[in-house]
């Protein structure tokens, strides 16, 4: 029989509280959908057709923000603006 | 607890081949036919250059004879047959 | 509300870092991967479908309020298992804790044997680890340097690494999420590297050398285990590569002809420095020539590749320059500012050698530095010539090495906290 | 040397200060320690004309010496360390304690410095219980210090690299496969370059053992990759002696001289795996070992196959690397499956990509320095003939040398890796 020994967790607590997420909208009727675009190709073309369909089937309005670099966050005051002035946006990942 | 042991198994390798006494000398260099394996970088030919003439000048060596290696590659055995046949001792060279 | 769409490639690092970060119920759309090679017509396919179940969240009551708080992996710091090397190994493995290979258990002894020297309390914070953004303790990081089978004399290395690391200019978000092959090369300059014995000489990339290697791998275990990036979940690689195990060296000082990496960045030559690198991997670059400009031009010429995130993003390439041949550029009257500028100078890239693809990616990464970059345009590898790292490390031979940049980081110096005991001769 | 020695020659060898060590080492480990060395000061290659003349001067009077004395005998013999005791390991007595227990690997030099499982018999007894071969066997000599792999001496290493049991046979294939003489292991081993070996698996092993041909493959991870990887290492520096500062030469070495090992991505490759090309069947299991001195990420989004030949062979094509001035066979890629889609759609062959790169690859030998043009018309010249500056200089000597597989996850990356420019070829090995 062997022995137990104590082993100690080598991941870290999150310390990031569990958040909830913003209540669903009801419908996209009328609402200001925001962009993030990562600058990865063809993304440009997805957000494009997107906004497209949100606004002929939807009679939703878009608005388009670009991200220098797929790789580095959005500037906080891209983030800023969007929250400001839309109901829901849509971030990307991926290529 | 500390000084309990445990039998393991050794994992270093060792060539089989039991330790021949391979080192052979010569009575002298007069008159002897050197042999110089040359690595090909860069220096090792002028060196040589310079050694031969030292060594026909100085110790009376009779000739020299080159074989020119290809960079890392090792010589193959005809070549090294080729050189044992022609001289009495034999110089390699490795290093940069 | 926010909602992310994700290729499919990448619904995994969006799905755990939304729930490492506290949004477990964050909606993300799905498309397919790779969209990048789409035709339009496709595009417009996957817009339809994305746009559908867009609108189907939007208007989704959150039917999930009741999930328990607090994350699975936090709950339990103390685990019991059978005291042998396989049941422990095998433990870890299973929970996804290692790099694969065997740990030393992470005992409380072994943890706070390894603290006991260092001058740092245990719940001392250090840093938050993205992608997790976990949070780094003297503690946390010191389980993880006893799995890797660190002295406890090398805590206070590993710990200045882990703030080098967290700062925002490296950009850990990046290299530890991305599809390239990035890797975390950790250097270290001045007294500590003697002291600790680290390997600055012949094979210091390579194997052999207890700290090197233990203190490379802890910092990847960091990564891994509070930093959460698991390779195929938050760490996206295509293929990654070996330096993801480990990447770590010291500078040769003693036969460094220039200033140490460390000196050259304000701190004294008695400070202990680390500086990490956002490395993409290792290219040996052989010249047997003898001839300062002619080395110079070698070394640019195989710097100029039209594959790198250097060009694509404007990076900070690093040179290990071998002894040997830091003395003859030395030698010729070089100083280290002019090898960079040489460097600099020598390795702009005719933005034609880009394929359009590539080019266009540039145009719009780089127009804020360049102005409209054209098909004629000279990229050069870096903003300016002294962002280009030089550091002179090696033994004996004719070899120094490109270490490519994942382009989005800038290396990060720190020095290394060290307490009476410590520094004592 | 000792080849020269053998055939009952008197024979010296002159090395420079940074290879005294190799020289000595490797004498002694191939049991003549007492072979003459005579030391000129390193790096000689910078020297000029006048230099060398004195190095000569003060050189010639030891050769003289060492040719004609016998030296001394009495060194001959003394460390028992140069002796085979017998086919079989012996077991010695270590702390269990583990932290002990690594303590002394890391004194006797016996790992790569990471922790290791300790080699006990019921270990190895268990690993053993993975072959039919019998312990003693010896599966092969293993440069540059040619210690036997006995299939007991590779599982002990294999233990101690933290495998499991079943890798064994893989270990055993690996081992052949690096002392194939094509592949110049000596040449690796005990060079300055950053050499390692890379290990490829293919065929139902990858997935019955679990190696990750996927998501990160080269990278941390996977118990796999990560043990095999190591294993063949433990088994290169414990077997075959190359300890780096002694045999192991490197200048920097590279990361991936701990571990170097992946499966291919058989499922995602739209052509024949690689040992299907290499005319194994695809039921069996086998082992590749490639020789790489790096790795170079080559990131392009390009979409279009004459672009993405073009970026890769102008990657490729590089006025320091080894492969165009010694003209090895080993040259690599790492093609992600998006890339190796993009080639397969245009209905190019792997043949027919090898091809089209070993024609785009062609360095002008305008581009090499003086001194590396020099050594590429003597290593070369069997090959090509006479070398000019004009001369458009080929990677490898024939198109089939360069390697391709496809592995990893979605991304748009291949990783190049250049050969170390004195390996023939790569070496494949069935695994039973």
């Amino acid at each position: 029989m062997t022995a137990n020994i104590f082993v100690m967790n080598p991941t870290a607590a999150g310390g990031n509280e569990q958040a909830a997420v913003p209540e669903a909208l009801d419908g996209l009727r009328g609402k200001v959908v925001g962009f993030i675009d990562n600058s990865k190709p063809n993304f440009d073309h997805l957000i494009a057709e997107m906004a497209e369909i949100l606004e002929s089937r939807y009679a939703a309005r878009s608005i388009v923000r670009r991200k220098r670099l797929a790789s580095i966050p959005a500037e906080d005051q891209v983030f800023a603006e969007l929250v400001q002035e839309c109901d829901l946006v849509i971030t990307g990942s991926g290529d | 607890m500390a000084n309990e042991s445990m039998r393991v198994l050794d994992p270093i390798g060792v060539p089989s081949v039991r330790p021949q006494q391979l080192r052979k000398v010569l009575s002298g260099l007069e008159g002897k036919v050197i042999g110089f394996i040359d690595n090909g970088k860069p220096n090792f030919h002028y060196l040589v250059d310079d050694l031969e003439e030292l060594l026909m000048q100085k110790y009376g060596v009779s000739s020299v004879v080159r074989h020119r290696k290809r960079g890392s590659v090792p010589v193959g055995d005809a070549a090294i047959k080729s050189m044992v046949d022609q001289c009495d001792a034999i110089i390699t060279g490795s290093g940069d | 509300m926010a909602i992310e769409v994700c290729s499919t490639a990448f619904s995994g690092l969006g799905r755990s870092q939304a729930k490492a970060l506290g949004y477990p119920d964050l909606p993300l759309a799905v498309v397919r991967h790779p969209f990048g090679s789409l035709s339009r017509a496709e595009i417009r396919w996957e817009a339809e479908e994305c746009m559908g179940k867009i609108a189907a969240f939007a208007k989704q009551a959150r039917n999930d309020r009741a999930r328990p708080p607090g994350g699975g992996t936090d709950a339990v710091r103390l685990i019991a298992v059978a005291d042998d090397a396989e049941s422990v190994n095998l433990l870890f493995r299973e929970r996804q804790w290692t790099d694969g290979l065997p740990i030393v258990p992470p005992t409380r002894e072994r943890v706070e044997h390894m603290l006991s020297r260092s001058g740092y309390m245990p719940n001392e914070f250090i840093a938050r680890v993205a992608p997790a953004f976990g949070e780094a303790t003297a503690e946390s990081i010191a389980v993880n340097a006893v799995m890797a089978g660190c002295d406890a004399e090398y805590l206070p290395v590993l710990i200045a690494a882990v703030e080098a690391i967290s700062a925002p200019e490296f950009n850990l978000q990046g290299i530890q999420t991305t599809t390239n092959p990035s890797a975390v090369w950790l250097l270290v300059n001045g007294p500590i590297v003697s002291r600790l014995g680290m390997n600055s000489g012949i094979n210091c990339l390579g194997q052999g050398n207890w700290a090197n290697a233990t203190l490379g791998r802890a910092l990847h275990l960091v990564m891994q285990n509070i930093g959460g990036a698991i390779g195929g979940e938050m760490d996206r690689a295509t293929m990654g590569q070996p330096g993801k195990y480990l990447f770590c060296c010291a500078e040769n000082e003693a036969e460094n002809p220039w200033q140490p990496v460390h000196v050259e960045r304000g701190f004294s030559a008695n400070d202990s420095v680390v500086t990490v690198i956002g490395a993409e991997g290792s290219l040996n670059l052989n010249t047997h020539s003898k001839d300062a400009l002619e080395i110079l031009r070698i070394f640019a010429e195989t710097l100029v590749r039209p594959s790198g995130n250097d060009y694509f993003l404007c990076g900070e390439p690093w040179l290990i320059i071998s002894p040997e041949t830091a003395n003859i550029l030395s030698g010729e009257g070089l100083a280290k500012g002019d090898v960079k500028r040489s460097l600099w100078e020598q390795s702009k890239l005719p933005a034609r050698r880009l394929t359009d693809v590539d080019l266009n990616l540039t145009r719009i990464r780089r127009i804020a530095e360049l102005g409209e970059v054209t098909q004629d345009t000279m990229l050069p590898i870096a903003t300016a010539a002294g962002s280009i790292g030089i550091v002179v490390c090696g033994g004996p031979g004719t070899h120094s090495m490109y270490i490519p940049s994942f382009g989005n980081t800038r290396s990060v110096s720190r020095k290394v906290r060290l307490n009476a005991y410590q520094t004592e001769p | 040397m000792v080849e020269a020695a053998k055939r009952e020659v008197p024979a010296l060898a002159i090395c420079s200060t940074a290879f005294a060590t190799l020289g000595k080492s490797q004498a002694k480990a191939l049991g003549h320690a007492e072979l003459p060395i005579a030391i000129v000061p390193h790096p000689f290659g910078i020297r000029d004309r006048e230099e060398l003349r004195e190095i000569a001067a003060k050189t010639v009077d030891d050769i003289a010496k060492l040719l004609c004395e016998s030296g001394d005998v009495e060194a001959f013999g003394k460390d028992s360390a140069t002796f085979s005791a017998g086919r079989r390991a012996e077991q010695i007595t270590v702390p269990s304690d583990f932290d002990d227990f690594n303590r002394l690997l890391m004194e006797r030099h016996w790992g790569d410095g990471f922790p290791a499982i300790a080699p006990t018999p019921e270990r190895v007894t268990k690993m053993l219980a993975h072959t039919s071969r019998a312990p003693d066997e010896i599966v092969a000599r293993i440069a540059p210090g040619y210690g036997e792999a006995t299939v007991e001496r590779i599982a002990i290493n294999a233990v101690m690299a933290g495998c499991r049991p079943e890798y064994l046979p893989v270990l055993l294939a690996a081992a052949e496969a690096v002392a194939d003489p094509d592949f110049n292991l000596q040449g690796i081993q005990s060079t300055t370059n950053p050499g390692t070996v890379f290990l490829i698996l293919n065929g139902p092993i990858a997935r019955k053992l679990g190696v990750n041909s996927g998501n990160n493959c080269l990278g941390q991870g996977n118990w796999a990759n990560a043990t095999l990887g190591r294993g063949l290492r433990l088994i290169l520096q414990n077997i075959g002696g190359a300890l780096p500062g002694e045999m192991d030469r490197a200048t920097q070495g590279q990361p991936g001289k701990y571990s170097f090992c992946c499966a291919e991505n058989e499922e995602a490759n739209p052509w024949e795996p690689l040992h299907v090309e290499r005319g194994f069947s695809a039921n069996d299991s086998t082992v590749t070992v490639v020789p790489p001195l790096g790795t170079w990420n080559i990131n392009t989004h390009a979409k279009d196959v004459s672009d993405l030949l073009r970026v890769m062979a102008d990657v490729m094509a590089f006025p320091a690397g080894s492969d165009y001035v010694y003209g090895g066979g080993a040259p690599w890629l790492v093609l992600s499956a998006e890339h190796a889609f993009i080639l397969k759609r245009e209905g190019l062959s792997k043949r027919d990509v090898k091809q089209r790169l070993w024609e785009l690859s062609k360095l002008s030998a305008k581009r090499l320095s003086e001194k590396d043009f020099a050594r590429t018309q003597n290593g070369r010249r069997a090959e090509l003939g006479e070398i000019t500056r004009e001369s458009m200089l080929p990677i490898s000597p024939r198109p089939e040398c360069i390697g391709i597989i496809v592995a990893g996850g979605p991304g748009t990356h291949t990783v190049y890796m250049p050969g170390s420019g004195y390996t023939k070829s790569a070496i494949t090995r069935k695994i039973v």
